[in-house]
């Protein structure tokens, strides 16, 4: 069992399924779509099988492949997962079985080339996800650029050329330096094996500058204030399957690019820079939190939300030192990892669903604009229930998986500086703020036209589809050990090796 | 003296020499209608010479006419990605030829010489060989760049290109005059020994510059670069096709030769001016590409920022440097070829498909080679999981172990808005509407070009696994 | 033998300087400035001629040989291509070759 | 011993009756819903009865224990438990006692209504969540509760949402709870952060956080640098300010009086009887680290003090019958934190429950008072139906006067024991509450006899009009009514009844066990120095010599004072009001206008905030954030347009250019590269 | 005045008319004029070359450049009846620039260089008596691969020349034997049958449909 290359296979099975489902070619959408339900359903399946084996014996990194891929530069095609990625993993299963149901009927033309994208996306993420070279992550880190980039552009809204050149060449700016500083550590290190690099001994100013080249890329990945301007672009030209997988998974990439890359690699410089994140993390949970209140366009508030979300993460994952270097307190850092890994997955589902509903809004008056439509909560009575869960649920409400990572990050961050943990639940006003205004415009009242008002109940398809997200965000926010003790001991070895110096 | 042996050696350039006079004749023999035989017997004759040159590898460097002509694996893998560039020039040209009238025996001939001349090229061993394997290399190439006889631009195109070769090849001789001066001796080896000895060091560096000049010019660097994009445009496609792609790699071997294997020890001089004409290039191409509207022109500056590139990896003159910079070049030609390929398939009778919004709504037209050209724009973007990224990879990683941290910095920022105008093509195939009443496509009726230029698509997919053995090749074939 | 090599390299300069003002000063005519690469040969052979004679080395005169042929060969082809232009173009006036920019 | 399957059914039934309330709500029908509802929550009922006598008299020990675990991470872990001694258990019954009730009623109340499955799930919903609260073991699983209770107030409040008022209350009760709620959590931050400083590990569970309580005397933290502050006041403001948000009091109590908004047996239930009610018993149940910071139970003091007297004067002025009736709430809820700044926890649990009986009467009265003038709310279009809905007028007359704290009433006993506390109690500001609370009694009966004047008594200020047309949920004039009221139907009354008898009479035999009977053992702790109801129970005889003894206090002549002003000014001269009302105009206005808090949360914080945001969104983030970006794309566009002009199209200018670059880089080597 | 002075002369004098013819073909008016003060600027550097000893090779360049090279040149320029006018524009205003070009590009070479360096004399003729023979043999035993390569590029040269210049007249008439007596009736006459009477006349075809465009 155990030799079998389980990752290999979660990874190029939904990319074989890809080119399946491209040869069953435009003519054949019904072919196509079962086709990619079929492998998007097998991937969850051997995600499960992963877990299943995961779970045997949680710790350290596990189910490692090593292959050469370009020995001259001594990187490696490695593949591995410890408790984090896992979790991270089933996550983009899950939600990608959710995205092509979501596709169903929605997606009308070229549904081939649609769902073999969101396939090649699937593959791809878990790619990042597994990747234990440093290459091999930054291929799979960008590669994913490529699907999303035809998902917006070629199914988009009006401006969705600008959007996704914009998301394209944005995220690639960033991450390009990030190439720069992975070759660079090859050029101190002689590998691009990442716990290599993890151990290896980096002077404080080369951890700077890594550090530096780290952060702008995953800054923009996530995204940070002030380079997030192009998430609400894409989400509003993106068509729902996009948004969803953009908001759901690809914003995790970002976070995870920390987790695994500044936070281990240069222990040293994102201590001494920890502040700047920190207040960037603040800055996104308030600042974005007012200028998400104010939008016009649903997608755009969601979006706008999302980042203020992944300030939580950010957040989380940046205490750590002031807890575990400068306070010494290990066990509160293990709770803001923790935290953050949480509210990374929370936010997958979170986001994700209410980028169903907003799809479902969509498919039916073509417009995301909030004053179109009202009163959903008697036009479309089960939508309006499954509104008000997940738009409670990005509020963070206790018994839904919004609360708890940011429960848990505001409790470390209290410990690291109550200034911190106060400006961080100001989250819990503010994004109540903005959903709920939402919610009141949206899902109560009356519907301001004939055609809001007659508009035709969910269907079989987005009802399950809805339903599953909500079955998660229920699960994790009433249930949360399972997830926690899934990556309790890989967020421990975390912690315990960022408290080491690395200058000494 | 020379043996038996020395002919051996170079055995492959013998039968090509034989083959392309055979070509030449062979087509004096035969009517119009039967131009394809032609078109057959010299496409299995490139299929022959890439043979022999595989065939015939030897595990050691071996020289051959007392140091004239060297061996080595460098040599053998720019001549067989040149005949592989040449091989899908001949096979993605015929119906293009075809529905122009150009169907010509001269092409596939003077193709073939033009070959030739890059493989002695890459194989000199002495300033001699260098110079008439570059100009063995360049005189067909102007004549088949003028080849469309009726057309203005294409004569315009090839007489700037001759111009300009013609005074790059003197600035790069009145180079090799001084460095002859200076060490007394036209092998590029001894060469190298002398300048340890040498008392006119001025006048080597002063040569050096000269070299470099004309090194620049075979490349397309900034400022040497102004033939490249007017000869892209003017040229028919696929000589631009070939144009893009060969002469790269006869430069990649033309710098190798001359700078390293003769200049080495002036590495420290310059690894700089590459440096800076690394830098210039990079910036001028990517910048001015975006405005560009004709999508060779385009290529053409996006050439130049490639090659930009490859300086950076010569920048690094070990032999990291140099495979990296071997493969970036046999990367970038193959890459090149895709995207001419798919403009060649594109191109009817009476319809040249050259500018960017020829190919608008592609995708809707004809699946596939959108597909092909957008494999091939993510390539040259260096987006993995494309055979490009891992050539940048190569490359960035050499500059920055070469001690260029900022100039690998410069190639990224250029690399950012060089994705610009790549992903603007994939936007105007996939996301734009086709033009009213452009039909879908019907397939090619020629087979051959269709498939050959998929598998060359999809091997900018697959090399990216492959890359590891074929670096390993690189590095081998510089003794590291 | 008494002349200096010196005397030999000047000259070669400067006649090939001459050949790069006349570059700049006949931008026109393209077969003035086909000339004046010529005269760029002649200096570099000129060059080459001076060092082989006083390296005693062959090499050099050669290579003179050989760029003498080559030269040939280049000449026939490029007037053939401005002979191509002509026809193309009824002029040879480069001042008018500007189909091909930006 | 309690079964924890037993509490586990207790907590539960709610929650699975809202399930099938909600989710089958078109299978099972209206009555299936209100049926399976009102089953669960007797079910729920009937055991916190059981857990209540088994705790009390059956000798049963204190129930702590985790179902499971939450969370886990490290050394740090939090379960889903329950914690069961005498102060949940009386929570447990009053909650599942006056739920019940309520939704009884409902089965009258709402029964014209569309969205009565639904009404039903959210109301047994709210039952579980306020089980959840009051049972909790640790504070994480008190915030979930806490927050799920806001969850079902604000679905409630809203529950007629196409309402536009109703909406908008909804949001803005939501929101001011979030404002408490941020302090609460960062309030339960503050206490993982001591538990972890302190080292008894990092833990949230009550027992282990009360029984170190002693360990927080002289503990700091520095929030400001340079200037430690106790953390034991630190805790206990930041926990207390989520009181403050959940309880009403000022100043976040603006969202009480708009929750009337919501239909009649929620403002019962949740917005007198029990979710206000959460703050008093959070506090209670946080004794122990309460009675850690003096400074604390000042402040608890002051806030229920002002809140007390302050929103009782507001009650005065206002028509809407619903609204007097909250901000009677608001005065009572002030009231029982008044209890709790004074260290006599117990005195406002008991008030609490005195006052879950006696408000929810109060509401539910109201509520059959409104169903009978057809959802007309306006007190001075009623008047004059004490004729046609004797039950109503006579319970609603007993709650009132439980209100009122007139001697004998359950709200007597509690009242007065609160005004006691507070006039005994030393700490710092007591003498302030004193006269507060006094005064508080005085207003209290003008308003409640006001009401009652004003709905049941004169002429009718109302007329029929046949055959009038009715729209959804509302007479399209107040005062104009399609025909007759009349008395509610049994569903209704029973419930006013069941509920009156409590009222009326519970004070008598629970005020000497609650108060002086170390009752609550140790679910509340208080300590000696502040101990004020041990010495009041050196003079405490019985209730009855309470009942007699009171009638020579201030508190019941005050109240009669205010009886008689109300009986003065509403029954024998309305106009009087109007003259006082014209001579006091800025008092008046002040009053009307609720203190201006309405106004400057509108402005300030709603608009401020929608102001800000747009500020942001254009300013910031389209102009700079993304103006850069665009910027710099079209400097480089602009930039290639110039740049591609190099490219004359002059062969000799691309012959100069390669000579200029021959020369340049001669230069070059000439100036630097020579060696 | 001693041998060595008169090689001096010589040198000095051809030098001078080289640089000076080299300055005609780079000033004259005329491209007539630059076509022929380039044959006298090869002549003067033949003789140079001569002074050097390379006999040969100033033959060769005589032979070579003057006989063939530059008689293409002149018979190009004849050929091509060009208006010289337009050509010479702004010849005065690039004439400071390439003066300025031409002085740089001096300095810097010879400030490079370092011509002091180069204050040699020759030694003895390594070639002995016989420029020919010393070259010959080196063309022939270590040059020889450059030499076949050189033969290469005259071949395409031809080659390239043909393609590019030759125009194959398709209107010029010649006899093809070979198809004239293979030549069949068929080819030559169609038999058409016609009705005596025409009633209609027919529709006009309908056009071939397009052939697909690929």
């Amino acid at each position: 069992m155990m030799d079998w290359p389980i990752l290999s296979w979660l990874i190029w099975l939904p990319c074989a399924g890809a080119i399946v489902v491209l040869l069953a070619g435009n003519a054949r959408p019904r072919l196509a779509r079962w086709l990619s339900l079929l492998f998007s359903v097998a991937t969850f399946g051997l995600s499960l099988v992963m877990l299943a084996v995961y779970w045997v014996a949680p710790s350290g990194f596990q189910m490692q492949e090593n292959l050469h891929w370009i020995p001259g530069i001594n990187t490696s095609y490695h593949l591995g997962v410890d408790g984090i990625s896992v979790a991270l993993v089933v996550l983009t299963a899950v939600i990608h079985i959710l995205v092509v149901g979501g596709a169903w009927q929605v997606i009308k033309v070229k549904v081939h080339q649609y769902m073999a994208a969101v396939l090649v996306l699937d593959g791809l993420l878990i790619g990042v996800f597994c990747a234990m070279d440093a290459l091999l992550f930054y291929l799979f880190f960008e590669a994913i650029l490529i699907p999303m980039f035809f998902l917006i552009g070629v199914w988009g809204g009006e401006r969705r050329v600008y959007a996704t050149l914009k998301f394209f060449i944005y995220t690639f700016f960033g991450s390009i330096f990030f190439l720069i500083g992975i070759l660079y550590m090859y050029h101190r290190a002689g590998t691009f094996d990442l716990q290599t690099l993890q151990n290896f001994p980096f002077t404080f100013k080369e951890q700077t500058w890594l550090f530096f080249s780290f952060v702008i890329a995953f800054a923009i990945k996530t995204p940070m204030v002030p380079v997030h301007t192009w998430l609400p672009d894409a989400h509003v030209e993106a068509p729902t399957g996009g948004s969803v997988i953009l908001a759901a998974i690809m914003l995790k990439v970002g976070t995870y690019g920390f987790l695994r890359f500044p936070l281990l690699i240069t222990p040293d410089a994102s201590q001494h820079f920890a502040w700047l994140i920190i207040v960037l993390s603040l800055i996104a949970i308030i600042y974005i939190g007012y200028v998400a209140m104010v939008q016009p366009d649903m997608k755009k508030l969601v979006a706008y939300s999302s980042i203020a979300h992944m300030g939580f993460v950010t957040l989380g994952l940046f205490i750590v030192y002031m807890l575990a270097r400068q306070l010494n307190d290990p066990g509160m850092a293990q709770l803001g990892v923790q935290g953050a890994v949480v509210q990374m997955v929370s936010h997958g589902f979170v986001s994700g669903a209410l980028f169903t509903c907003i799809g479902v809004m969509y498919d039916r008056l073509h417009t995301h604009e909030i004053s179109v439509f009202g009163g959903l909560a008697k036009v479309m009575p089960w939508f309006g229930a499954f509104w008000i869960l997940f738009a409670m649920a990005n509020t963070g409400l206790p018994g839904t998986s919004g609360f708890v990572g940011e429960f848990m990050v505001i409790m470390s961050a209290f410990k690291a500086s109550p200034w911190i943990a106060l400006f961080a639940a100001y989250s819990l006003i503010i994004s109540a703020g903005y959903t709920l205004y939402l919610v009141r415009r949206i899902i109560w009242g009356t519907a301001p036209t004939p055609k809001a008002a007659a508009m035709p109940h969910l269907n079989a398809r987005e009802g399950w589809v809805l339903t599953g997200f909500a079955l998660a965000v229920l699960a994790i926010g009433v249930y949360p050990w399972p997830l926690m003790h899934l990556m309790d001991s890989s967020v421990a070895q975390i912690v315990t090796h960022l408290m080491t110096s690395k200058i000494g | 003296m020379i043996s038996v042996n020395d002919l051996l050696v170079m055995l492959p350039e013998l039968y090509l020499t034989a083959a392309a006079c055979l070509v030449l004749l062979f087509d004096v023999f035969i009517n119009d209608d039967q131009r394809d035989a032609t078109h057959w017997v010299a496409t299995i004759v490139m299929v022959v010479a890439i043979f022999l040159v595989i065939h015939g590898q030897t595990p050691q460097t071996v020289t051959a006419f007392g140091g004239m002509f060297i061996r080595d694996h460098m040599a053998e893998i720019l001549k067989v990605t040149v005949m592989i560039a040449t091989i899908l020039m001949f096979v993605l040209a015929r119906p293009w030829l075809k529905d122009r009238k150009l169907f010509v025996g001269e092409f596939y001939s003077l193709s073939m010489f033009s070959v030739l001349g890059v493989m002695l090229l890459v194989s000199a061993g002495s300033l001699i060989t260098v110079y008439l394997g570059l100009e063995l290399f360049s005189l067909p190439a102007y004549a088949l760049v003028a080849m469309n006889r009726e057309s203005k631009l294409a004569s315009e195109a090839a007489i700037k290109f001759f111009v300009l070769g013609a005074l790059a090849s003197g600035l790069l001789l009145f180079g090799m005059s001084l460095i002859y001066g200076a060490t007394g001796t036209l092998d590029l080896h001894r060469i190298f020994l002398a300048i340890g000895t040498t008392s006119h060091l001025h006048l080597l560096e002063f040569g050096l510059v000269f070299l470099v000049v004309g090194i620049g010019f075979e490349f397309g660097a900034v400022p040497f670069h102004m033939w490249l994009p007017d000869v892209y445009e003017g040229a028919p496609t696929p000589i631009a096709m070939y144009i893009s792609a060969v002469p790269k790699l006869a430069a990649v071997g033309l710098a190798y030769r001359l700078l390293e294997v003769g200049m080495g020890p002036l590495a420290m001089d310059w690894r700089v001016m590459l440096a800076i004409m690394a830098a210039l290039s990079l910036v001028v191409g990517n910048v001015v590409a975006i405005a560009q509207t004709n999508f060779k022109r385009m290529l053409a500056y996006s050439t130049i920022s490639h090659m930009g590139f490859v300086f950076l990896a010569l920048s690094n003159p070990t032999p990291e440097g140099y495979s990296s910079a071997v493969f970036y070049a046999v990367c970038f030609a193959l890459m090149e070829t895709v995207a001419f390929g798919v403009i060649l398939a594109l191109s009817r009778k009476g319809f040249e498909c050259e500018m960017i919004a020829d190919l608008k709504g592609l995708n809707h037209r004809s699946p596939w080679f959108a597909g092909m050209m957008a494999i091939s724009m993510f390539s040259l973007a260096g987006i993995p999981p494309l055979w490009g990224f891992a050539a940048k990879v190569l490359v960035l990683k050499a500059a920055i172990d070469g001690g260029m941290l900022w100039l690998a910095i410069v190639a990224i920022i250029c690399a950012i808005i060089g994705l610009f105008y790549y992903l603007r093509v994939v936007k105007v195939m996939y996301f734009d509407a086709p033009v009213a009443g452009t039909e879908p496509l019907v397939a090619k009726p020629d087979l051959a070009a269709r498939w050959l230029l998929s598998i060359n698509a999809l091997g900018l997919i697959a090399m990216i696994a492959g890359s590891g053995v074929f670096y390993s090749w690189c590095l081998a074939a510089f003794g590291a | 033998m008494s002349i200096p090599e010196s005397w030999y390299i000047v000259f070669a300069t400067v006649l090939f300087c001459i050949s790069i003002a006349g570059i700049f000063i006949n931008r026109k005519n393209v077969i003035v400035l086909l000339m004046c690469i010529e005269l760029m040969l002649l200096a570099v052979n000129t060059n080459f001629v001076a060092f082989s004679r006083f390296l005693g080395n062959p090499g050099g005169q050669v290579f003179v040989f050989f760029i003498l042929t080559v030269a040939a060969a280049e000449s026939a082809i490029g007037l053939a291509i401005v002979v191509l232009m002509f026809r193309n173009r009824r002029t040879i006036n480069v001042g008018e070759l500007d189909s091909l920019r930006y | 011993m309690i079964s924890q399957n037993l509490l586990i059914v207790l907590t539960a039934a709610p929650l699975v009756g809202a399930l099938i309330a909600g989710l089958l709500r078109n299978r099972i029908g209206r009555a299936g819903a209100a049926a399976v509802a009102i089953a669960s929550v007797a079910l729920s009922f009937f055991a916190s009865c059981v857990v209540f006598y088994q705790l009390v008299w059956g000798g049963a020990p204190v129930f702590n224990a985790n179902v499971y675990t939450w969370l886990e991470v490290g050394k740090f872990s939090i379960g889903i438990g329950f914690l069961v001694d005498r102060l949940t258990a009386l929570m447990l019954v009053t909650v599942t006692f006056v739920s019940l009730m309520v939704h009884i009623y409902t089965i009258g109340y709402m029964r014209e209504d569309p969205g009565f499955q639904r009404f039903f799930a959210y109301i047994a919903l709210f039952t579980f969540s306020m089980l959840i609260l009051v049972i909790a073991n640790n504070f994480l699983q008190l915030f979930v509760g806490w927050e799920l209770v806001g969850l079902v107030s604000y679905l409630l409040i809203g529950f007629w949402f196409h309402k536009r008022k109703a909406n908008f209350a909804a949001l803005k009760a939501f929101i001011v709870n979030r404002v408490g709620d941020f302090g609460f959590i960062l309030g339960i931050a503050a206490v993982l952060y001591a538990t972890n400083q302190l080292g008894y590990g990092p833990t949230l569970d009550y027992a282990p956080v009360f029984a170190h309580a002693n360990a927080l005397a002289g503990q700091t933290i520095t929030v400001v640098s340079g200037h430690p502050w106790s953390l034991a006041t630190v805790i206990c403001i930041l926990l207390f300010i989520g009181a403050v948000g959940k309880s009403a009091q000022a100043p976040l109590h603006v969202w009480l009086p708009d929750s009337m908004e919501g239909p009649t047996p929620i403002s019962a239930l949740i917005h007198a009887a029990t979710m206000v009610t959460a703050g008093i018993f959070m506090v209670a149940r946080m004794s122990p680290l309460y009675e850690m910071s003096p400074t604390a139970l000042s402040v608890v003091l002051i806030v229920g003090a002002t809140t007390a007297f302050f929103m009782g004067l507001i009650g005065v002025v206002h028509n809407d019958i619903k609204k007097v009736i909250a901000y009677s709430t608001l005065s009572q809820l002030g009231y029982m934190v008044v209890a709790l700044g004074a260290s006599a926890y117990a005195a406002g649990i008991f008030h609490l429950m005195t006052h879950a009986f006696f408000k929810a009467l109060l509401f539910l009265c109201s509520g059959s008072v409104i169903m009978a003038m057809h959802h007309g709310q306006d007190m001075r279009f009623m008047g004059g139906l004490r004729k046609r809905m004797p039950i109503t007028y006579l319970t609603m007359w007993a709650g009132s006067l439980a209100l009122c704290a007139m001697p004998g009433f359950s709200g007597f006993f509690s009242k007065d024991q609160i005004i006691e506390a507070a006039g005994a109690s030393h700490i710092w500001g007591a003498t302030y509450a004193y006269w507060c609370v006094l005064l508080g009694v005085f207003v209290t009966a003008l308003y409640s006899f006001r009401l009652l004047y004003m709905t049941f008594h004169g002429k009718p200020r109302w007329k029929v009009v046949p055959g009038l047309h009715e729209e959804e949920g509302a007479i399209p004039q107040p005062g104009v009514l399609p025909h007759e009221p009349k008395e509610s139907p049994l569903v209704v009354t029973i419930p006013l009844i069941l509920l009156a008898i409590p009222s009326v009479i519970i004070g008598w035999f629970t005020v000497r066990p609650l108060l002086y009977g170390d009752w609550f053992k140790s679910s509340i702790k208080v300590l000696p120095g502040h101990d004020v109801l041990a010495g009041m129970g050196a003079e405490f005889h019985g209730a009855l010599p309470m009942f007699w003894h009171s009638f020579y206090s201030a508190p019941f002549l005050l109240a009669l004072a205010g009886f008689a002003v109300a009986t003065y000014v509403y029954q024998f001269n309305p106009r009087v009001a109007g003259k006082v009302a014209r001579a006091l105009l800025p008092l008046y206005k002040l009053l009307n206008r609720k203190y201006y808090a309405d106004y400057l949360q509108y402005n300030l914080f709603a608009w401020g905030g929608i102001r800000l945001g747009r500020w942001f969104w254009k300013g910031t983030d389209m102009g700079v954030f993304d103006g850069a970006v665009n910027g710099a794309a079209f400097v480089t566009e602009r930039g290639s347009r110039v740049f591609r002009r190099l490219q004359t199209g002059f062969l000799y200018h691309y012959a100069f250019a390669m000579i200029i670059g021959l020369i340049l880089l001669l230069g070059g080597l000439w100036y630097w590269g020579l060696t | 005045m001693n041998h060595a002075t008169l090689q001096m002369a010589c040198f000095v004098v051809f030098a001078a008319v080289a640089l000076g013819a080299a300055l005609t073909v780079v000033l004259a008016k005329n491209t007539v004029h630059s076509v022929l003060s380039l044959v006298l600027t090869f002549f003067s550097v033949a003789c140079l070359w001569l002074l050097a000893q390379a006999e040969f090779l100033g033959l060769a360049l005589v032979v070579v450049y003057v006989g063939a090279v530059m008689v293409l040149f002149l018979f190009v320029v004849m050929m091509l009846d060009i208006d010289l006018e337009p050509m010479r524009e702004g010849f005065i205003r690039y004439l400071p620039v390439g003066i300025a070009a031409a002085v740089i590009m001096l300095v810097e070479m010879l400030g490079i260089i370092g011509i002091k360096a180069f204050d040699i004399q020759a030694g003895p003729n390594p070639a002995g008596e016989s420029n020919i023979e010393w070259l010959g043999e080196a063309l022939f035993t270590h040059f020889l691969l450059p030499f076949e390569i050189a033969a290469l590029i005259l071949t395409v040269g031809l080659v390239a020349a043909v393609a590019l210049a030759l125009r194959v007249r398709t209107f010029s008439k010649h006899q093809n034997a070979a198809a004239q007596s293979a030549v069949r009736a068929g080819e030559r006459i169609r038999l058409v049958k016609m009705a005596a009477v025409v009633a209609v006349a027919p529709a006009p075809a309908p056009e071939p449909a397009k052939e697909p465009q690929a």
